[in-house]
């Protein structure tokens, strides 16, 4: 049987016997996000997992403020901070498996680094020497995807290709809470949908896109409740409880490698600092509130729970601070250095050959920065 | 040798054999898109593809074009070829944001790691008494997009022959066939149909010593019909068929508008801010001390496509081909 | 209090407080599509109504078979015909008060002359004079749609404008079941419950678009389930149920008109011809999948029941197919005429004064057309 | 008579006079687009609107392109003025479909009956050091779309009056607002600002004897610094602002460059079929007889848009200004 037979070829009987094709009550969330930390569920979570976690959510946050420091240097154009959603970041790099592929949004630079990409090369985005630094194949990584939602279909066309190929790959493909309102969502998340595709859908809904709030985003119960119209399971998570967010992407992408088709998870969180280094948070919110997530912190939350544990002590929680800060300092000096520039680049990655209108606009500038080499060399 | 047996053959059919030698030489070969499975394709262009090769080769989509076209990277990054249609020109317009920021991008985007090798079939311009939105030509967008190849077949051969190298290419390729020209008929080859290597070529269709005149798509057979119409004033005019839009053979075209010293552009789209402007402005800084007059323009009016009642006012024809091929200065000649 | 203030200003509390803004259940659609006809409730429906309905629906049908034989004489370049759904078409138009809005579908031919315009001037993007042949103003119907689910938006805009300035106005737009899967219906559907608009969305579900059935177009429960996602109540309704269609939309624009936001209505109704005259639907589906929809034929349901009430007797329906074979002759007669037409209006409305360079095109084509006239008088 | 007062001012801020004038004087204008309430929208041109006339004049919207334009549509229906804005240029493509396919056809739809009078306001063009997708110059698109208006200014006085009149103005209108120049500093009277009426007119911006630069947007102060270059090289060039790209101002461009019978266009698009071509095309249909060398063409490389490090090497710059004029054949004057 095909993929596309697989599905069964439903068409509505007639009203008189009308019935519905999926039951919906187990595509709802539930009512609160999924939360393990501080709850007796986390008794059980494996100690090395979060271990590692704790450790990636630590060099996370230092990545966070070492690339922030950055831009004030004119190191980077600009970053987009993700402090406060490090949980979400680390748990969709490690709830997938190396043969899997992670479809991140211009925010998730975390989420590359900790898949395994080098840390200078996902950051040539924003430091302006490239558009994407790293070889997506590597570690089966796309490039960072500023349109937003627009990564999703890609991410659905992949699974769907990795299945028709009888290859048991997932997708999983990040998106914020402002992302959800456009077309390209809806579209990808009703492909996945129809096609079964091994695709799980996150959504950080981090409380703004830019300066605006969700509730000018968006009017539904939650974000998850989405899935429903897909037909489709919807998960609600605690975003910044990092066991909780990586057991629910777990889930789902075991269903999906399962062949149970896509997930749209819900993390919620907040993004603790500005949209990026150019914006000006005060504009639309008080800090009040950043306090309130601030005491719901990611990192202190699997702290805390570590320590109760008795898998963390101060000794743990300094050698988690070195390995940051040496992790920083090599992140320092390597953008320190300047990025190997080359203009002919621009001519030579827009088609397999470069067309004969190119090459001669490749010349062009070739002989202009001879005569300016020239120049300068006269003065 | 043997002897080649050329049969008559319809555009269409020359582009459903394309697809389906291309789909049964490289599994890789995946079409998508609305009503292309079990219907054919509301022109009938993938009938049959579905059946001999399965659902999940020749997939219908739901009614997204984003969505078709955005799935379509995505398959493409794992290394399939997808031959995406789009159901009618101005269809293709919700998917305008996948094809310009990712379609044309993601190679360069890349550094040449990821290639996308997709080809986007598109049924383009009028003259079918289509309503409004199935008559458009929208080329002018598509030239205006770096990183697409945009190649228009005007023949049975080169609808085979630049289809299969479409799809064969690496690099995306927006294929603009001519519905106009679906059900046309010329003698073909069909026994040993070959690709048109390289795309990017210009083919000269009649040559001529008056005037060139520079064409693609549907308004080829209606150039050469006014080249024949125009020996009867005495020009004997030369007809360039562009076939690829993108890259463009300025050799070709400028040989011929050498010889010549005259040129006009035809085409469907609307004249300003459409292919003319472009193929007339390069023809010119190659060509100016050649030129016995400025290159003209015959070109749709400057209007949304009119209705089908109007169309036949609209589209360039052979009388207002001559009256431009007129203005080209004769009177300084003698 | 401006509109955008009356939403409160959600934001989610930290996970530990969260709560959904919305109690979801209400808005989930029934688990059957709502029926009025053959039930009890049929027993209280108006008379007067029911009669209305009735007579509209067979003047439709008719219309329908008028429109498509006209293709066949070459009077019309292409007729999307929707019998079988005359219910939906006609009870979007009753629905409705003069003051609102509607925003037709290529296929809603019926509903737009349901609300009054011309029935001649209503086929005009489809015999190919022009591409809409109403002052959309006259009678508030926006020009029949071709691109899928584009006016949708359209509607959100209207019906938003229309609360700012104070007007109570509604409108209510119509879609396929194949225009669900477009990002601009998402979209609207967004705006439309963030800005709380006095929108109705009708989804005719006929079973396909074009060759495609639903089964690969969505996987949801019920279309009706989408809303959730939005924040909006879904209903479910027997789109051949012409009191049952009438009853769930004349509710969703009370709702509307009162302040409470859009509704999504979902009709489950069943495409009987081919898609257009130029179709070929045995290329697609079984003439016994068509023969189980004809006998929930919205025309035979609602006379069934006007009979069973003594509402209606055989004098009565001869009457009313006296009407429309009247109406067709009207309308046949009058297609037969040709449409004026004038070259000229191709450059007269691009914009609000032609530019320079159309006053340019149009002289051209002036001179052109007078050389023709000349040559033509000297043969 | 009383004297001028003219202050210094930046196109921001004449933007953001204009904006709030419009919605003085007219209570059906509203404004629309991501982040333009509380924010003042990314580059503030919206700022303190939604504080000065309501959320309601001013709206935040949900974030969808084709939304925001699709809604604007409506409201323009029902008899509103909406300005819109795109956050940055790219992020215009997903509304394309609502921009082809109703925003620039509604009119000649309804014959008239339903205008819409939408302002689309896209900062466009490079030079800020955006990553990819904040500095495309995508003005050939609209231009190939006839309905629209498109139009751009490059001096803060036309930011003020060429917006006013765009708003005004019954007829969509896509601004393109240069954002390079949002910060550059004129010199203006802010006490009496007056639209551009009407739209649709060319300006010289500094006359010339050897040869037109026509420009716009962004490109205009690089052309006049050019033209201050030349006069070492002992050329002297006019230099024409076309402010409107659509409709376009033959008269004044043609008088021009009969004038000084050479002519060298700018722009930072790419140039396979940008606006460059357009122009160049009719300038020469119209002056072939004054041309003593070709129309020249200096613009961007026809390459997706590079990366902030490698944008100085892709945008025009005064060298290759003055490189194209060099090339104008002069040794046939002497
Ligand atoms: C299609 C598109 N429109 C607009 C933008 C500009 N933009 C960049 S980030 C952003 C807000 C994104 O919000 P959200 O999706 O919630 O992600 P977050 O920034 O919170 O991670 C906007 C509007 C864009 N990048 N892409
Ligand atoms: C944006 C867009 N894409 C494609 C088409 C071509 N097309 C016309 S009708 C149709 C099917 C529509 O199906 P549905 O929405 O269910 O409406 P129905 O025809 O059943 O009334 C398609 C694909 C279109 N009109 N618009
Ligand atoms: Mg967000
Ligand atoms: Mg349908």
């Amino acid at each position: 049987m095909t993929v596309m037979e697989q599905r069964s070829a439903y068409r509505p009987a007639p009203p008189p016997a009308w019935q519905p094709r999926t039951d919906p009550a187990p595509l709802l969330p539930d009512a609160e996000p999924y939360r393990v930390l501080g709850t007796k569920k986390a008794e059980k979570a494996d100690p090395e997992l979060l271990r590692r976690l704790y450790t990636q959510l630590v060099l996370g946050r230092r990545y966070n403020v070492q690339a922030t420091a950055l831009t004030k240097q004119g190191r980077l154009a600009v970053y987009p901070s993700s402090t406060g959603q490090e949980a979400c970041e680390v748990a969709a790099a490690f709830c997938l498996e190396e043969r899997d592929w992670l479809f991140p949004s211009y925010r998730d630079t975390l989420a590359v680094v900790a898949r395994g990409v080098d840390p200078v090369e996902a950051l040539t985005l924003l430091r302006g020497d490239w558009h994407s630094g790293y070889d997506p194949y590597e570690h089966r990584v796309a490039p960072l995807s500023t349109p937003l939602a627009t990564q999703l279909p890609h991410a659905v066309g992949l699974a769907h290709a990795a299945r028709l190929k009888g290859d048991d790959v997932v997708a999983l493909a990040m998106v914020g809470d402002g992302g959800t309102s456009e077309g390209d969502f809806h579209e990808a998340l009703n492909f996945a949908a129809v096609w079964q595709a091994p695709v799980v859908f996150l959504v950080q809904n981090n409380g703004f896109a830019i300066s605006v709030p969700l509730a000018k985003q968006t009017a539904a119960p939650s974000l998850a409740h989405k899935a429903v119209g897909y037909g489709i399971p919807g998960r609600l998570v605690d975003g910044n409880d990092a066991a909780a967010v990586h057991e629910v992407l777990s889930d789902a992408v075991r269903h999906a490698r399962a062949g149970g088709g896509p997930t749209l998870v819900e993390a919620v969180t907040y993004r603790i600092d500005a949209h990026t280094n150019a914006d000006d948070a005060t504009r639309y919110r008080d800090d009040a509130e950043v306090e309130v997530w601030r005491a719901h912190d990611p990192i202190q939350l699997l702290e805390r729970e570590l320590t109760k544990r008795g898998l963390l002590d101060e000794d743990g929680v300094a050698a988690v601070r070195e390995e940051a800060e040496a992790m920083a300092a090599r992140l320092r000096e390597r953008m320190n250095q300047d990025a190997p520039l080359d203009p002919m680049d621009m001519f030579a990655h827009v088609y397999a050959e470069p067309t004969p209108q190119l090459r001669e606009q490749q010349e062009q500038l070739r002989a202009e920065l001879e005569a300016e080499a020239e120049e300068e060399e006269a003065r | 040798m043997t002897t080649v047996a050329l049969k008559p053959a319809t555009m269409a059919q020359a582009l459903t054999r394309a697809l389906r030698d291309a789909m049964a030489a490289d599994p890789a070969v995946h079409v998508l898109g609305e009503d292309v499975g079990t219907l054919g394709g509301v022109f009938r262009i993938t009938d049959g593809l579905a059946k001999e090769f399965g659902d999940d080769r020749c997939m219908d989509t739901p009614l997204a074009e984003a969505g078709i076209l955005g799935a379509a990277v995505g398959m493409a990054m794992y290394g399939l070829r997808p031959v995406v249609e789009m159901q009618f020109d101005a269809f293709a317009y919700p998917a305008f944001e996948q094809l310009a920021s990712h379609v044309a991008k993601m190679r360069n985007r890349t550094r040449g790691k990821m290639p996308l090798p997709i080809t986007i079939r598109i049924p383009y311009g009028g003259g079918i008494g289509g309503v409004e939105h199935h008559s458009d030509s929208s080329e002018a967008y598509y030239m205006a997009t770096p990183g697409l190849h945009v190649v228009t077949p005007a023949t049975v051969a080169d609808a085979y022959g630049l289809l299969r190298a479409a799809i064969a290419s690496d690099d995306p390729v927006v294929f603009l066939e001519p519905k106009r020209l679906y059900w046309s008929k010329d003698s073909w080859n069909p026994d040993d149909p070959q690709p048109v290597e390289p795309m990017g070529r210009a083919v000269v269709r009649r040559t001529g010593t008056s005037a060139t005149l520079i064409t693609y798509g549907p308004s080829v057979p209606v150039c050469l019909e006014a080249a024949e119409a125009a020996r009867a004033e005495g020009w004997d005019l030369e007809v360039v068929d562009l076939r690829s839009l993108v890259p463009f053979d300025d050799e070709t075209v400028c040989a011929s508008v050498r010889r010549t010293g005259r040129a006009v552009v035809v085409h469907e789209a609307g004249s300003f801010g459409g292919p003319g402007g472009e193929i007339a402005a390069r023809v010119t800084e190659r060509c100016f001390h050649y030129l016995e007059a400025p290159v003209l323009r015959v070109a749709g009016f400057d209007i949304p496509y009119p209705p089908p009642m109007l169309e036949r006012y609209h589209l360039p024809g052979v009388d207002r081909i001559l009256d431009a091929v007129a203005r080209l200065q004769w009177e300084a000649e003698s």
